[in-house]
């Protein structure tokens, strides 16, 4: 019975109207005698009532999915329960009003959370010490392989140009390589979903800088060789880098840095409960242990017993990574998060989400196809192949689950899945919630053998039908100047 | 609780425990050491308590500039960016069910193009820095080429990303000096430093000192490479847009747009190119198109391009962005309109001129630059830069950038000076208030 | 193509889950020793995780229609614009999280707001003095009537016993009479739905305490007899009293002092944009002439050239007629909306009001009957009974305009408009959307003739169908443990 | 404005003024005397300016009960309620278009029947006072008796509006006493005070002194009247509900769940009754019933008891409520659940208790009654009350409602007392501040 909002919206530029909005100071304009060939002449953008604006973007709201509706099982990307508490602290003018070059003795309030997130992630990470400063999952593995290139030319050791990744890696991991001026080496994983032991000693070499992987993997399984692979990794001369997009999947059970890890980068905006607004701000801190500390990116907040400073003094700094010092938004909110969920609760959360993620793999095995060996963490991936004798893809699946109210998982990653369904349920589903997504995949499962048309030309009960992917990218059309 | 008994019994198990077997004993912890949890009301006392050590902007007039804007935002942008279905979205995977998010995305696009007269933008960089960053490695990509000139003055920490972020593509990163008297690029250097090498020119419009430079619009004369011009789009209420003077990348700080300082973060890139280069452009992009039954649909486009299909060869690694602040900006611009950021183009302008001439009018406080200024102005001070600092604030009033201080001495031809900055938020008593202080030490 | 949103939800108590929400000072609990006679035992409301609590009003909300969707034209309801920083202004600590009883000194900047209300509305209202204390229009109405009968027993003239009304009034005029003790006499509206003065003449006698009425009236027409109306009540001994529900047609053009009204109450959630919040709360505050000053509820704010405090010292005040000292956030908003305005933007509120609302006019005529004449205030009612010769009623109409994801005006009220349809926009609308208003009733009209049973059987594109309302009174079932 | 012209063009008129052509030239004013409008940023500063006068319970500890609480407040609560579609609603005229608000009324209608114990509950009334009042006229209306029995402790605000709502019908108040040890109901007199006039007996548990009396199970068998039982809503997620013990009509503040103080205002009245009386009731009920497709919708219902029908013969006057308190309520309350609602009663009571007991052991504070209290309690205080207020004041600490200073000395029996509040927002370290001020004029 559900369906979408659907409101016939026009575009901002398409209304008519007049500014309501005043400005401040609106009145008091001096003559500024700007030479004409410095001034504009036309700007194509409208002017409308606050109102008509306000009720265009509420409406547009009404046609997007949030967490905060139903369930959002992107694998990977830990939808969990954003709290309302940290979005009301962050509304605060203490935090939305004050500058990044205010005098320190004015924002030690600031200073403070940072500092006191940096401890709390040191601990989670189980490393010596943290920047705050990227400011997204993809920046902070870019920083961690600055810091990677950094600690090697330190040492001199200048022949480490690859890193390697495994090919159930995201596709950041080998992106931030390349940003970093590094060569990628895919491995392949081995018939458990898991570094290919074999695979990972072939390919290291004096040559390379660094392992990249994540643990648990985008599996979700655990890869319980991690002290071997980490033996391997050191033994090479070369640096062990943890994917922290999926902590949520042993925190308080095990660390990156107990595991053998050297860097790891935390997403704030996965596992600590920040938004994800859509596609961001997010926030990617990276910990190191303490041989690394020494290039890490200024300032870094410190507190001499009295007050809470920035410290600019790091010794062989690889420099900024952003423009100050992170996304201070959001740390506050992971900062909010942690303080409320103590070292139990986080531990708990951890305990919640592999319970979640266990009992949907055990409801819906049968139903799709599940490679790889049972148990799971933070994640679980099926394969839609079984599906295809009906016609029927995952893409089909996906779209088909959008007319249930519920939104897809993540699919077609990783690639070492055919046909992936990567689901990530996290810790704050209810069973309620997680009975009904079972439900409707296991219906869906039927239906694409009973009526597999309708799942090709499914979404019916969205805001539009299903969109012409290949036509928007063949012409593309990607400002309103551009519609002809 | 119940529900937690109910999944364990239908997965057989007797502990949570043994969702863990598969974990190592000898990487197993005992717990965090990170104290226990509260409750949300305890929370709630805690986190003011910590942050009344803040002294907010409406607490204490600030005259800084630099990067970051205090500008007037309409309570109205915040209750749009706070609703749900915004700000608790991922990103739009499933166009069908995230049109909102996408046309407004689309919408920041498309102001974003208008305002910096360019064909396209992106749904959003992190901030101005790392656009430079990426815009540097996209001109490589581009012309195969290996320098980027930049301005000297350019704010230390925005060389210091650049550097990090073209370090991996062994560009150079070489410096054009300014004209002292003006402020404004010494373009008889800048020729002189271009050559079949140059990857790249970047200029900034206004500068750092927040000097209005009328040399952007020729340097797109001077050679043949990829002409990068950095933005306050709200200058652009007023002023000649990039994509009118030949440039091929226009990148600035969308913070300006609609979005809290916030301490310096979250910021928002504003990344704009030509058509021609759009495959070249780093970052997510939204398109329109046509649902099955005909009617208009939008959605992400060019993935091609993107980190997640193309992995190691990909323009960027860029996949969580800033979208929200995109957002935030979209109904900031659309609450404007374009009368309303002609105006306030405007009112930045003349409040700054205004407060520039009344320090000037003050002894020992001398103009630096001889030029039309935007929202910001560097004075040469009579006194030591952080000795004037705590006196201002002893004031209750926060001063300017201080110039050397804090740039590690890039600027000693400006001796003792000031970058300050004045919004439309600045009321008549703020400036008072600022003014009077400095008299004191004149 | 509108459709509102759909979610199949539950009942609260129909979900299940466990308690997540900690409560402050939790694990501190004496033994409370409480004699087990006074225990309850059984308490049918479950517990749930706060996020499926969350998720669950969100979801409902997006089966609500607000002002801030689209258009909203419920005549006699006002509903423009609530400005965004009215909700910001009151979400501070400082309008929260204060205490009634605290210590004026500690409450100062809530009295000056409130202090400057008053002298607002006085202006306005063209009185001598106001109260805030009441909590709704009907709310003032009854202290207004309080006012009259204290005013009359002040004056010994006990045979008082009546309040006339036109037959035009709104509902709480007649309920309030008999709330405040008073017989209620309804005079017929002349030709012109307005006064008619004979009817008036014969009706006002020595029991005749007051005369209620608005001006413009619920028709939307402003009585150009009212010196002479107030006259005639005057003379007879009488007071007359305005119902301010409809002051947004007037503002700054008169005010209801000048058109010889002893009593006002203003409705600050219809003229002064505060919220509705579907269905309150709202604020009533009443304004009278100095010969009714000194029967004023207590407290009331006064400012002694230093500091702002409660009066409670006034002579014959009818006491209290709520708990505290009215609807507080309501008054705050208020107060923000009339300072942003200021005289010359209330002003233009009226003006553009009025301006909206005579368009509307003029576009529907024609397509519906327009009864009496043709010049409107901030209001318009139409009639559909030419609609009926095709079985359409204007309830259809209604209905069938939620499937355009438009509201239906206000219907079947004022009583006297047979088939009402009461429109008003308020100032707020913009013209593009005062053009969607039209078409959608334009093309209904159309529809009524062409396929009048899909107006009965509308609406379609809402949460639900049409509701069985005849059954709901019936077979009434008002909470869970009545539902079988 | 273009828009305001082509609107003018169509309707024919040159000036705006045509438009007023019908008002009387006698009675057109020149303008409002009330200042010119601001600009949004400008008011936002001058409100804070303003109410930075205030002090909130977030910058001083308050014990200050007495018919308005603070309790914790789940930040999802205002989250709900700033929903714009429920915020910015009318009454649901529509109710196809309504649902949301429509279900949840309906949800808070349960929730307080559940709560009380009584069949059914109205979608909200003013606030506590008032209620009071609609339920001494709905006695009135269910048996046509003339005289109301309230306790002489009762709030004298709550006295006044009674007065005022029972003075159209020539009701008559009558007081009974209660125990000077105990502060609980003088059962003795109550009974005598009962007879054939008696439209309604008035009780309340808590009452007004914070104590918990058990004689209220007892009331019922005093004789045929409509039993009115005012409770703390709160409370009655421990203690027996009125629908247990033989009320007619429950009522109560609602504020209590999860609504902000306000300062007074919004409030809620909690409005309960039985099965039979119902279309006695005062104000907004909504039903549950069908749609053409059978599925399940809500709508409001029972309207001919009400004003736009009835007119003059409504059960009330009463039209906008307070619907959005009652949508705060419900969310609270769904937030706590049963659970939560148990446990919060337990922790009021503990924590007032532990209070109670520290402030009775400095010398000089003296228990006023000798019973069990749920979150409030009397003491007797060694000097002017007055006095003690302002020297809590000056410690930095709000303390008490003053029984006789502001109840125009109701209690003259208590000599010099002060009502303390403590729930679970206080912190301990609030706790020590009072006790220790106090106890500096002990
Ligand atoms: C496993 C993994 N690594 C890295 C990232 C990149 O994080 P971000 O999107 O914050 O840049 C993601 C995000 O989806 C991820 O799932
Ligand atoms: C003309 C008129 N008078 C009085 C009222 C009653 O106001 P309230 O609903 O605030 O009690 C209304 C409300 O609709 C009204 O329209």
């Amino acid at each position: 019975m559900f369906h979408q909002a659907v409101w016939d919206e026009k575009l901002i530029i398409e209304m008519k109207g007049s500014r309501t909005i005043k400005i401040p100071n609106e009145d008091k304009i001096l003559n500024l005698n700007i030479p004409a060939e410095l001034l504009r002449d036309k700007l194509n953008i409208n002017d409308n009532e606050e109102y008509a604006v306000l009720r265009h973007y509420v409406r547009l709201s009404q046609m997007n999915y949030g967490v905060d509706l139903n369930t959002y099982p992107l694998g990977s990307c830990t939808m969990k329960f954003n709290p309302k508490l940290s979005e009301e602290i962050v509304s605060m003018d203490q935090v939305r009003n004050i500058h990044p070059y205010q005098d320190q003795s004015t924002v030690q309030g600031a200073l403070q959370i940072m500092y006191e997130l940096q401890e709390y992630l040191k601990v989670i990470g189980g490393m010596d010490a943290v920047t705050l400063q990227p400011v997204a999952g993809a920046d902070g593995e870019f920083t961690g392989l600055l810091l990677v290139r950094a600690y090697h030319e330190y040492r001199k050791d200048n022949k480490r140009t690859e890193i390697i990744v495994p090919d159930s890696a995201h596709g950041t991991n080998p992106a931030s390589s390349t940003m970093a001026g590094y060569t990628t080496i895919e491995i392949p994983s081995d018939k458990n979903g898991l570094v290919d032991l074999d695979a990972l000693k072939e390919a290291l070499s004096d040559r390379t800088a660094a392992f990249m992987i994540t643990n648990p993997n985008t599996l979700g399984i655990f890869d319980d060789n991690i002290l071997e692979i980490a033996r391997l990794v050191h033994e090479k001369g070369a640096l062990l880098y943890y994917d922290g997009a999926n902590l949520n999947g042993i925190m308080g059970i095990t660390t990156p840095g107990k595991m053998g890890f050297d860097i790891v980068h935390f997403n704030l905006h996965k596992t600590f409960a920040t938004p994800h607004g859509g596609g961001g701000p997010g926030a990617g801190p990276v910990g190191v242990k303490k041989h690394l500390e020494q290039f890490l990116p200024v300032p870094v907040v410190r507190y001499d017993g009295k007050s809470y400073y920035l410290d600019y003094e790091i010794k062989n700094t690889i420099g900024k990574v952003a423009g100050f010092y992170g996304n201070f938004a959001v740390l506050v909110r992971a900062w909010a998060y942690i303080k409320m969920q103590g070292g139990n609760g986080l531990r708990h959360v951890t305990e919640r989400a592999v319970l979640n993620t266990n009992y949907i793999r055990k409801r819906l095995k049968g139903h799709y196809d599940l490679p790889y060996k049972e148990l799971r963490k933070h994640e679980v991936v099926f394969s839609g192949s079984n599906l295809k004798k009906y016609g029927v893809r995952t893409l089909d699946v996906a779209k088909r689950m959008l007319d249930y109210g519920v939104h897809a998982p993540t699919i077609y990653f990783p690639l070492i899945v055919e046909e992936a369904l990567m689901i990530e349920p996290t810790e704050t589903e209810s069973k309620d919630s997680l009975d009904r997504l079972a439900d409707v995949m296991i219906r869906i499962a039927q239906e694409a053998k009973e009526d597999p048309e309708k799942l090709k030309n499914a979404p019916f009960n969205t805001a539009v039908k299903r969109i012409d992917e290949v036509e928007a990218a063949r012409n593309p059309v990607l400002t309103w100047k551009m519609i002809k | 609780m119940d529900d937690e008994k109910e999944m364990m019994d239908f997965l057989g198990i007797k502990s949570i425990e043994e969702l863990f077997i598969d974990i190592p004993e000898e990487v197993k912890i005992k717990g965090l050491d990170i104290g226990d949890g509260v409750d949300e009301h305890t929370l709630r006392l805690l986190a003011r308590k910590i942050l009344s050590k803040n002294k907010s902007s409406f607490e204490m007039p600030i005259f800084l500039g630099a990067g970051v804007y205090q500008h007037y935002i309409p309570a109205g942008v915040f209750s749009i960016a706070s609703r749900s279905e915004f700000y608790t979205a991922y990103t739009p995977y499933q166009p069908e069910i995230s049109q909102g998010m996408l046309q407004t995305l689309f919408e920041y696009q498309s102001y974003i193009a208008e305002l910096t007269g360019m064909d396209v933008a992106n749904a959003s960089m992190y901030d101005f820095a790392t656009a430079l960053g990426e815009a540097a490695r996209m001109a490589n990509a581009i012309n195969g080429k290996n320098e980027i000139i930049i301005p000297k003055n350019i704010q230390w920490e925005k060389k210091s990303v650049l550097k990090n972020y073209v370090k991996g593509l062994g560009m150079k990163i070489i410096e054009y000096p300014y004209d002292k008297k003006s402020g404004k690029i010494d373009m008889e250097s800048l020729k002189n430093l271009i050559n079949d090498k140059t990857a790249a020119v970047y200029a900034e419009n206004p500068n750092f000192f927040g000097v209005i430079d009328e040399n952007v619009l020729h340097v797109r004369e001077l050679g043949n490479f990829v002409y990068i011009v950095g933005v306050n789009p709200i200058s652009l209420g007023l002023l000649k847009p990039p994509g009118e003077y030949g440039a091929d990348i226009a990148i600035g700080e969308g913070q300006i747009l609609g979005n809290p300082m916030n301490f310096g973060g979250p910021l928002l890139g504003i990344f704009a190119t030509r058509m021609e280069h759009v495959r070249k452009m780093p970052g997510r992009i939204i398109g329109m198109s046509k649902d099955k039954d005909g009617r208009r649909a939008f959605v992400m486009t060019l993935q091609t391009r993107e980190q997640h299909i193309r992995r190691a060869k990909a323009t960027s690694n860029i996949c969580s962005n800033e979208a929200l602040c995109a957002v935030f900006s979209a109904a900031y611009i659309s609450f404007l309109g374009r009368s309303g950021l002609k105006r306030l183009a405007e009112i930045n302008m003349s409040r700054a001129e205004e407060v520039r001439k009344l320090i000037c009018s003050i002894k020992g406080y001398v103009n630096a630059h001889n030029s039309l200024h935007f929202n910001e102005f560097v004075i040469k001070i009579p006194i030591d830069e952080l000795e004037l600092h705590k006196h201002l604030l002893s004031r209750g009033v926060h001063g300017g950038y201080l110039m050397n201080t804090w740039s590690n001495n890039s600027f000693p031809e400006l001796g003792n000076a000031m970058l300050f900055n004045v919004t439309e938020v600045h009321t008549d008593s703020d400036i008072k208030k600022l003014v009077d202080a400095l008299r004191e030490v004149s």
